[in-house]
């Protein structure tokens, strides 16, 4: 079905199910109950689970079959927002013709950029992605501040042109009517669920951009690309060019940067200099290592995981602690809450950190390689344990490129 | 006029001359190999032919065309192949993976953007390419990946992706090297057959006399970095100087 | 031609601080080949070396002074460092005064125990691993590192001085024929110019005149190969890596005279020291330091406000600039050696 | 791991077994004894028990199809780590290498010159020889390693790699020659060799026996290994299947047929 | 309207820079408000409720429920803080926000809530496009501006360094660093001092050597840093370094001054700040029955004296509180029908008035200085000057504020 092959097609099918779900499967425990701060399940996250997941996945074309590690990939982002914003502040809140823009621009610079930096490899390609990416951050903060509003962030002042407005017109973005901000609330018991315009925009979009990097892995495109990754001498002798190749590779993981912007924007109308600051580009590349580079899944997983904890658990005081812990003795409770303590609420990045270390370390390959193994624990694949860690010459590859 | 010519080709490492006016006219649809002693050259000259290396003076003309300044997949792209002495393969992916690499090469050029085809459809290059793969003896591994090879069957890969673009010129350096006797003989009616069906035109490198002597039809004796004789095998074997500076006892 | 020369100055000092930390990155990073994104973590981990130095000499007794009240009304609390009880207040002051060349003391015995630790319980097992997996593990150190430290020092900078002898600035266009006040340099920067070079040459030294070095340039090409020669590969690596932090360390500790140490003042140090050991070439040290000191002229130059009219906003991304036209030109940046971390 | 199974399948009907021989064979003490080792790449399991002996001053050939094992059995032995051993023991002269790391294995007196050279990127020829130098026991001098290989001697300050591919064979071995060795595992060491050249290191392998050292060499051609070995050990999937002296296989029609295909 | 509390009771939240270089101002403004919700919950000594103007508060929660809270980081990056700020709203049904500690993110998370039909009372924010040119009906600021700095600073310097100056500022380069300068540049030059220079220093510096070198040779005889947080504590260490303030220029000391104070910028600085001159919204020196009950309830839970920062969250909570209790409702439109126009007193800056027109608090400015000889470690700035509000006074259309429109009040509805 749709040129994909039956177990791809089964994979789409349960992708597809699992981001339509997301908003009834981030909403495990009831509303109120000591758990309920661990539901993810409100439009703002689950919208950047989605939106993170569209950078994720357009990187990890780049990185995660070429190996091409770009460390300015937050300037598409951040170009794709400002696209948006400026489109509503020029025309209306109508999030089209921002997105077609944010994907143009994105694209554009993507072909500047890569165009220049693909010019050296490795590590040196790194750093030239990353020099434009800092280059480009440190001017819309500052001197560029006409054209991005600096430091506050480019947003819709009333008295800006959006000739396309009328009074009818929705004062939010929309497409074509349907508010990004709605959202439908359903009471099922003691469980809230939020059925949110935004998130299934967002839903979709990423959906589509997903099956378009499935039969980019299954493409000849794809093929070839993981053959740069593995041996450019034997690729130019076997008549190849790999210039076009990374750099095509690299255009279009821009424009799903750029698109991932442009949803951010559409979701909340706001575009700040601090996408595009290395620390964002970092952020992706993390994302993508963490849950499995070369996957078509990690990456998003990896996305979201990350998202997760930048939200909830810095989110967890010690008020909240004390509430849970609240049946043990008053000594038993403060010593626990002690310990906790310094790994929640502005502790959330140790904690980040700390988990950064136990997954590569026990973990190589990443979240999904985990998932891999706990799986064949279950269904008693694999027949010899694995040394993770072990020092060798060959690591044996995850040759699957599903999951 | 032969399809290729390599006339008054120089080359100096610092003060190492590599290649000295080295002349070489290689007959369409021959096999010619090219033999001398360690250091003599003759990865040097290969790398000059395929573009890796630009001489110092001298031209390289293939079918007429210099091939002196183009990068090295335009000269693949005129039809020149190269084995590697060390195999040059793509280790992360699968064997067939390997395979059909040169396959899109051969049918879309340099670059050609199918980015939402499917593998699977390209049935008629999928073909090609197990075909190619069971010349070789390689259809069980196809599932492997390359770099868990042993090194016989990367040399085999290698050259299973040379052949399957069907190039007019394949350049082998010590194809046979590192392989078991029996592969070597497989290997040595593989290229006899290649040759005979396809009228490929080959340059052999190759230290294996066994080899040099059941496949060439001419046999250039490089020495220092110029060519000492060019003759028909039969007559190199009983050549003195070659006896003396290459063949040794081997002759015997 | 004073104000050149004053930024030249500036461009020297700034490019010690940055050659300083980009050698020690360029050890584990050039050399060793691992992605240290916790090499600024150790930057700042040496810088609080000095704080804490400062912290343990400033333990006091504490006395209540019924006379005085504090902001709650209580009695005040006047405290006493316990060094100056020990040694007397006059010898007790300037050990105080001296706490941040003291503490150098402190930090080469704890970043060379800290890079040990880090190098065999961590590190070692990255080698052969995929240099993302390198970046994850060690970001997620040096967020580790900088939360650490955070919870115990809090996230304002802290001031650190440096001795009183080296507190003032000192009038250098004076000594090289200039009009008074034309140059005035801060004695402690000049301090930690001169320091930087004595490391900087220290390392080289090493490094040349040893086979130390070669050895652990063949293991970072070919472990397997050096390990069949009999070498102990490991240990050389450990060693190296504890130099590098122990050089980071020093830079540090050196550095929080210069502006309050901060839990976070690592990261701010981190894709700069990258920038300058790429252009510097990979596997280069003399690059490196070449690379450091170029871009801090570059930096201090375009900062003159003479420049920046012309061209507004030039100090904001001349380091980037100047990286994107060295590698453009030199495909290996400054000096680096083919075929180190270009697959 | 799966051609493995294929080939031992069709392997085991109607050959005789020769690996008995193993046990007989050794008489004398043996200086290197290899006893039922096993190793793994990640999980796919190499070589599956293999065992033998080896006197001191001996040349044995290791022989076997491409994929053998060959190459797998003698980084076993170095102790490299990759293929890991998971089980059996490796006693050099009443050591115990399998309780070594490989470069302790290394200053025991065990030498390995692997099979793609690996000659040291970055590092000249005379740094590649220094190399082996650094740790003890020493061997040959540059001057003496210059004597055998002058070519090695007129390229000395030339990158390692650059060098044609002839003379990073002669690099390996020199460097191999470097150290002060007992037993050395020479791995295709005639591979890309010119005639001459082989002729010539042919020559050296006999001064080098002279000297008592002990030395394993695999090859692919096995008559001119064969000539030069006292014994034979061929492998087949991971597994000994012969061995016995030189002469027996050169002289054993259906041996050389249904192993070495020769 | 938006998250209409329907339980016993209502939930603030409290969104403050938890990780990053604003982590401890953050902490102490969580601290603050903490106090804050014990105070309006009728726990603990009630603080300045005792002492507020408005006695509609009476310790019993607001309208009758219990005042809970949820907290979150904003890392001071606008994206960060709207994403916590949306996930309060949307997840913790929080009906006001209240926080953060740079104008940027006040800015971003005030045109949120006006999005949302949020109710903002903004924390540290000090430029003056929060509300300027940024302010929204829905967004509130308890702090002072750039132009009040101004304008109560330059009298201040005028008496002390004479009216002959000569200044040179260094300026961080982002929004909030132009509006303080263009602030401060009218102020001085209105009492005829000179600008000789404005420099403006990349954000990301740390080292500000090279842009401090040139001012000695300037012929400058102030340096102005309008710089804050760590930026601040840098440049003036850097100032100090290259021994500016033991110099004579045209005859004069020369003197360095820091518009923009703050507790922590003071610690961090150390002995360097001694002597300069600089503005804070409020000091816990002040002698006021407000600020006394204050210091008191908080150095007695927390062990040592509030910051301005922790000051103005700690009104601001309260005053939220208080306007709902007088609208009589949590609806976003009522509460800021009641905040607008609103006189007070008895939360530590004097008498106060909430404008209309922008949302701005006027009340008294004060002028600092480092102390020469500082007793404690939170004693490191002395109070110069009360400067009355009058004299920071400004005009809603006041150019330096203009473009702005506040919009009408948004209860999400
Ligand atoms: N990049 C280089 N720099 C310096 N010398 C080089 C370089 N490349 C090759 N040489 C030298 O040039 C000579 C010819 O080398 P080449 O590799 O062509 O020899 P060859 O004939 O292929 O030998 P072999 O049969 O041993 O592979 C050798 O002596 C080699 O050391
Ligand atoms: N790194 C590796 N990972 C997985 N499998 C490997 C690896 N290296 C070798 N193998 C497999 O182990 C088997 C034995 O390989 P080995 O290299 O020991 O054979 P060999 O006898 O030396 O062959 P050759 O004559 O071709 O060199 C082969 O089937 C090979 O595919
Ligand atoms: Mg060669
Ligand atoms: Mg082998």
């Amino acid at each position: 079905m749709l040129g994909l092959s039956k177990k791809d097609t089964t994979f789409l099918l349960v992708v597809i199910f699992l981001t339509l779900a997301t908003p009834i499967l981030l909403q495990p425990f009831p509303e109120g109950s000591a758990m309920a701060q661990f539901n993810a399940g409100y439009p703002d996250l689950m919208q950047r689970f989605a939106i993170y997941g569209i950078f994720a996945i357009g990187f990890n074309i780049l990185f995660g079959l070429t190996g091409y590690l770009s460390f300015g990939h937050a300037a598409f982002l951040g170009v794709g927002s400002y696209s948006v914003v400026w489109m509503y502040k020029l025309l209306s809140y109508n999030v089209l013709p921002g997105l077609v823009l944010a994907v143009i621009t994105s694209a554009l610079f993507a072909l500047f950029i890569g165009y220049i930096s693909l010019r050296r490899s490795g590590i040196y390609f790194s750093i030239l992605t990353l020099a434009f990416a800092q280059m480009s951050f440190n001017l819309a903060y500052s001197v560029l501040t006409p054209l991005t509003n600096g430091e506050t962030g480019l947003q819709v002042y009333t008295d800006d042109p959006q000739i396309l407005m009328d009074a009818a017109s929705p004062n939010s973005p929309h497409f074509f009517g349907i508010l990004m901000i709605e959202s439908t609330k359903v009471n099922i018991g003691g469980w809230q669920f939020t059925f949110n315009n935004g998130y299934y925009f967002c839903a979709i979009i990423a959906i589509i951009v997903f099956y378009l990097s499935l039969r980019i892995f299954r493409s000849p495109f794809g093929t070839m690309l993981r053959a740069i990754k593995t041996n450019q001498t034997r690729m130019n002798y076997t008549g190849l060019n790999p210039r076009p190749y990374t750099l095509a590779a690299f255009v279009i993981s821009g424009m799903y940067a750029g698109l991932a912007g442009g949803l951010l924007a559409s979701m909340d109308p706001l575009a700040g200099a601090e996408r595009m600051q290395w620390t964002a580009s970092g952020e992706v590349v993390l994302m993508t290592i963490l849950g499995g580079a070369g996957t078509l899944m990690g990456p998003v997983l990896g996305a979201g995981f990350i998202k997760y904890f930048e939200n909830i658990f810095s989110k967890i005081n010690d008020n909240i602690l004390h509430s849970w812990f609240s049946a043990l003795p008053d000594g038993v409770e403060d010593a626990v809450v002690f310990l906790v303590h310094p790994f929640i609420g502005k502790g959330w990045s140790l904690t980040l950190g700390l988990l950064f270390m136990m997954v590569v370390i026990f973990l190589p390959g990443g979240l999904i390689e985990g998932g891999t193994r706990i799986w064949n624990a279950i269904t008693g694949k694999n027949r010899k344990s694995n040394k993770p860690g072990q020092d060798g010459k060959h690591h044996p590859k995850p040759s699957a490129h599903v999951n | 006029m032969g399809i290729l010519e390599v006339s008054n080709v120089n080359k100096r490492f610092g003060g190492l001359q590599a290649l000295g006016d080295v002349n070489l006219d290689i007959a369409e649809g021959t096999v010619h190999a090219i033999i001398g002693p360690n250091g003599a050259g003759k990865s040097t000259l290969l790398n000059v032919l395929v573009g890796k290396l630009i001489p110092d003076t001298g031209t390289v003309m293939f079918n007429g065309q210099s091939v002196l300044g183009r990068k090295p997949y335009e000269i693949n792209q005129l039809g020149i192949s190269r084995v590697f002495q060390t195999p040059e393969i793509f280790g992360d992916l699968t064997v067939i993976e390997n395979m059909l690499i040169p396959c899109f090469a051969k049918r879309d050029g340099a670059f050609r953007m199918h980015a939402l085809k499917s593998i699977a459809s390209e049935k008629g290059i999928i073909e090609k390419a197990e075909h190619m793969l069971s010349d070789v003896d390689m259809t069980n591994k196809r599932g492997m990946t390359a770099s868990s090879l042993s090194r016989g069957d990367k040399r085999r890969l290698e050259m299973a992706m040379c052949l399957v673009q069907e190039p007019k010129l394949l350049l082998l350096d010590e194809p046979t090297a590192g392989m078991a006797r029996a592969d070597t003989n497989n290997t040595i009616e593989l290229l006899n057959q290649i040759h005979e069906r396809r009228d490929i035109t080959m340059v052999i490198i190759e230290h294996d006399m066994h080899v040099v002597f059941s496949l060439a039809k001419r046999i250039t004796v490089l020495a220092q970095g110029s060519p000492l004789v060019e003759d028909t095998p039969e007559n190199i074997k009983g050549h003195p100087k070659v006896k003396e500076a290459y063949l040794g006892e081997a002759a015997a | 031609m004073d104000a050149i020369i004053l930024q030249l100055l500036n461009g020297l000092d700034k490019g010690s601080a940055y050659a300083l930390i980009a050698l020690g990155l360029t050890l584990i990073f050039g050399t060793l080949g691992v992605v240290n994104f916790a090499h600024g973590a150790m930057f700042m981990i040496g810088a609080f070396c000095a704080v804490t130095m400062q912290k343990i000499l400033g333990i006091s007794t504490i006395t209540l002074d019924p006379e005085k009240l504090d902001f709650l009304g209580k009695p005040l609390q006047i405290k006493t460092p316990i060094v100056e009880s020990l040694f007397g207040k006059g010898l007790g002051d300037s050990i105080i005064n001296w706490s941040v060349p003291l503490s150098i003391l402190l930090a080469i015995p704890v970043m060379l125990v800290l890079g040990y630790i880090m190098e065999r319980g961590l590190i070692k097992h990255f080698y052969k691993r995929p240099h993302a997996d390198q970046i994850l593990v060690t970001f997620g150190l040096a967020i580790v590192l900088q939360e650490i430290v955070k919870y115990f020092y809090g996230a304002n900078p802290i001031p650190t001085a440096a001795p009183d002898m080296f507190r003032g600035s000192i009038d250098f266009g004076v000594l090289i024929g200039f009009a008074e006040n034309a140059i005035i340099y801060p004695a402690w920067r000049l301090v930690y110019f001169l320091f930087s070079m004595a490391i900087v040459g220290a390392v080289f030294a090493f490094l040349r005149f040893t086979t130390f070095g070669m050895v652990v340039r063949a293991g970072m090409a070919d472990r397997e190969t050096v390990g069949l020669l009999g070498i102990n590969i490991d240990k050389r690596f450990t060693i190296m890596f504890g130099i590098a932090a122990a050089v980071a360390g020093l830079a540090g500790v050196m550095y929080a005279p210069i502006n309050s140490p901060n839990y976070h003042m690592g990261m701010d140090f981190l894709v700069l020291s990258f920038v300058v050991v790429v252009v510097g070439g990979m596997g280069s040290l003399p690059g490196a330091v070449l690379a450091g000191f170029l871009l801090g002229i570059l930096e201090s130059f375009a900062s003159m406000n003479e420049v920046k009219s012309v061209i507004p906003g030039i100090d904001q991304i001349i380091i980037y600039l100047v990286a994107i036209i060295i590698l453009l030109t030199r495909p290996r940046g400054l000096m680096g050696r083919k075929g180190v971390m270009e697959e | 791991m799966s051609q493995i199974e294929l080939i031992k399948g069709g392997a085991e009907i109607d050959r005789p077994d020769f690996s008995k021989n193993a046990n007989q064979a050794a008489t004398a003490p043996a200086f290197l004894s290899v006893h039922d080792i096993h190793a793994y790449y990640g999980e796919s399991y190499i070589v599956q028990g293999v065992s033998f002996n080896v006197h001191e001053g001996e040349i044995l050939a290791l022989l076997g199809r491409n994929g053998a094992g060959k190459t797998s059995t003698l980084r076993a032995i170095a102790q490299i780590g990759s293929p890991q051993m998971t089980s059996g023991e490796v006693w050099l002269d009443h050591q115990a290498l399998h309780l070594m790391s490989s470069h302790e294995a290394s200053r025991a007196g065990l030498s390995l010159v692997p099979e793609d050279r690996r000659i040291i990127a970055g590092l000249t020829v005379e740094e590649n020889i220094q190399l082996a130098q650094i740790a003890p026991p020493i061997g040959w001098s540059l001057e003496r390693i210059y004597e055998l290989f002058p070519r090695l001697g007129e390229r000395r300050k030339q990158e390692g790699i650059t060098l044609s591919g002839g003379e990073q064979q002669m690099l390996a071995i020199g460097r191999a020659l470097a150290r002060d060795i007992k037993v050395l595992l020479l791995d295709e060491p005639y591979e890309g060799l010119a005639p001459v050249i082989v002729d010539e290191i042919e020559k050296t392998l006999n001064i080098i026996k002279e000297q008592g050292i002990t030395t394993i060499l695999v090859e692919q051609n096995a008559v001119r290994a064969l000539k030069l070995a006292d014994r034979a050990v061929i492998l087949e999937s991971g597994e000994v299947v012969f061995d016995g002296t030189a002469d027996e296989v050169l002289h054993n029609e259906q041996l050389r047929h249904d192993y070495l295909a020769i | 309207y938006m998250n209409e509390p329907k339980g016993g009771s209502v939930v603030f939240g409290f969104n403050v820079p938890q990780t990053g270089p604003y982590a401890d101002e953050g902490a102490d403004e969580l601290r603050a408000y903490q106090l804050a919700v014990e105070h309006l919950n009728g726990e603990g000594d009630g603080g300045m409720i005792g002492t507020f103007s408005s006695k509609m508060l009476k310790g019993n929660g607001v309208l009758g429920k219990k005042v809970e809270f949820v907290s979150g980081d904003t890392q001071t990056k606008s994206d960060a803080a709207r994403a916590s700020a949306k996930s309060m709203i949307e997840k913790d049904g929080a009906i006001m926000i209240t926080g953060g500690s740079s104008s940027g993110v006040a800015v971003a998370v005030q045109g949120l809530c006006q999005e949302a039909g949020i109710i903002f009372m903004a924390g540290l924010t000090h430029s003056n496009d929060t509300t300027g040119k940024d302010k929204k009906a829905n967004g509130f600021r308890h702090f002072f501006n750039a132009y009040m700095s101004g304008a109560a600073l330059a009298p201040v310097l005028a008496k002390n360094y004479g009216t002959d100056r000569r200044a040179y500022h260094l300026t961080a380069d982002y929004t909030w660093g132009w509006t303080q300068q263009e602030s401060i540049q009218a102020a001085t030059e209105g009492v005829g001092w000179e600008t000789v220079n404005n420099v403006l220093t990349p954000l990301a510096t740390t080292d500000f050597s090279s842009y401090i070198a040139p001012v000695l040779n300037s012929g400058a005889d102030v340096l102005i840093l309008n710089h804050y947080g760590g930026n601040m504590v840098n440049s003036l260490t850097n100032a100090v370094q290259f021994g500016l303030r033991d110099k004579m220029v045209n005859g004069k000391q020369f003197e360095i001054v820091v518009p923009l104070y703050s507790e922590l910028m003071a610690k961090g600085a150390g002995p360097n700040i001694k002597g300069v001159f600089g503005s804070t919204n409020w000091s816990w020196t002040l002698q006021d029955e407000g600020t006394k009950a204050f210091v008191k309830s908080f150095g007695e839970k927390y062990g040592f004296p509030p910051s301005n920062a922790a000051q103005t969250c700690y009104a601001q909570a309260l005053l939220y509180a208080d306007a709902a209790e007088r609208a009589g409702t949590f609806d976003p439109c009522g509460i800021a029908e009641s905040l607008e126009g609103f006189e007070f007193d008895g939360l530590g800056n004097g008498p106060t008035l909430y404008r209309k027109e922008d949302h701005q608090c006027f009340k008294d400015v004060l002028v600092m200085k480092g102390k020469e000889d500082p007793t404690n470690e939170y004693d490191a700035l002395e109070i110069v000057e009360v400067t009355p509000r009058a004299q920071v006074e400004y005009a809603p259309d006041h150019p330096m504020f203009a473009g702005g429109d506040l919009g009408k009040c948004n209860s999400g509805a």
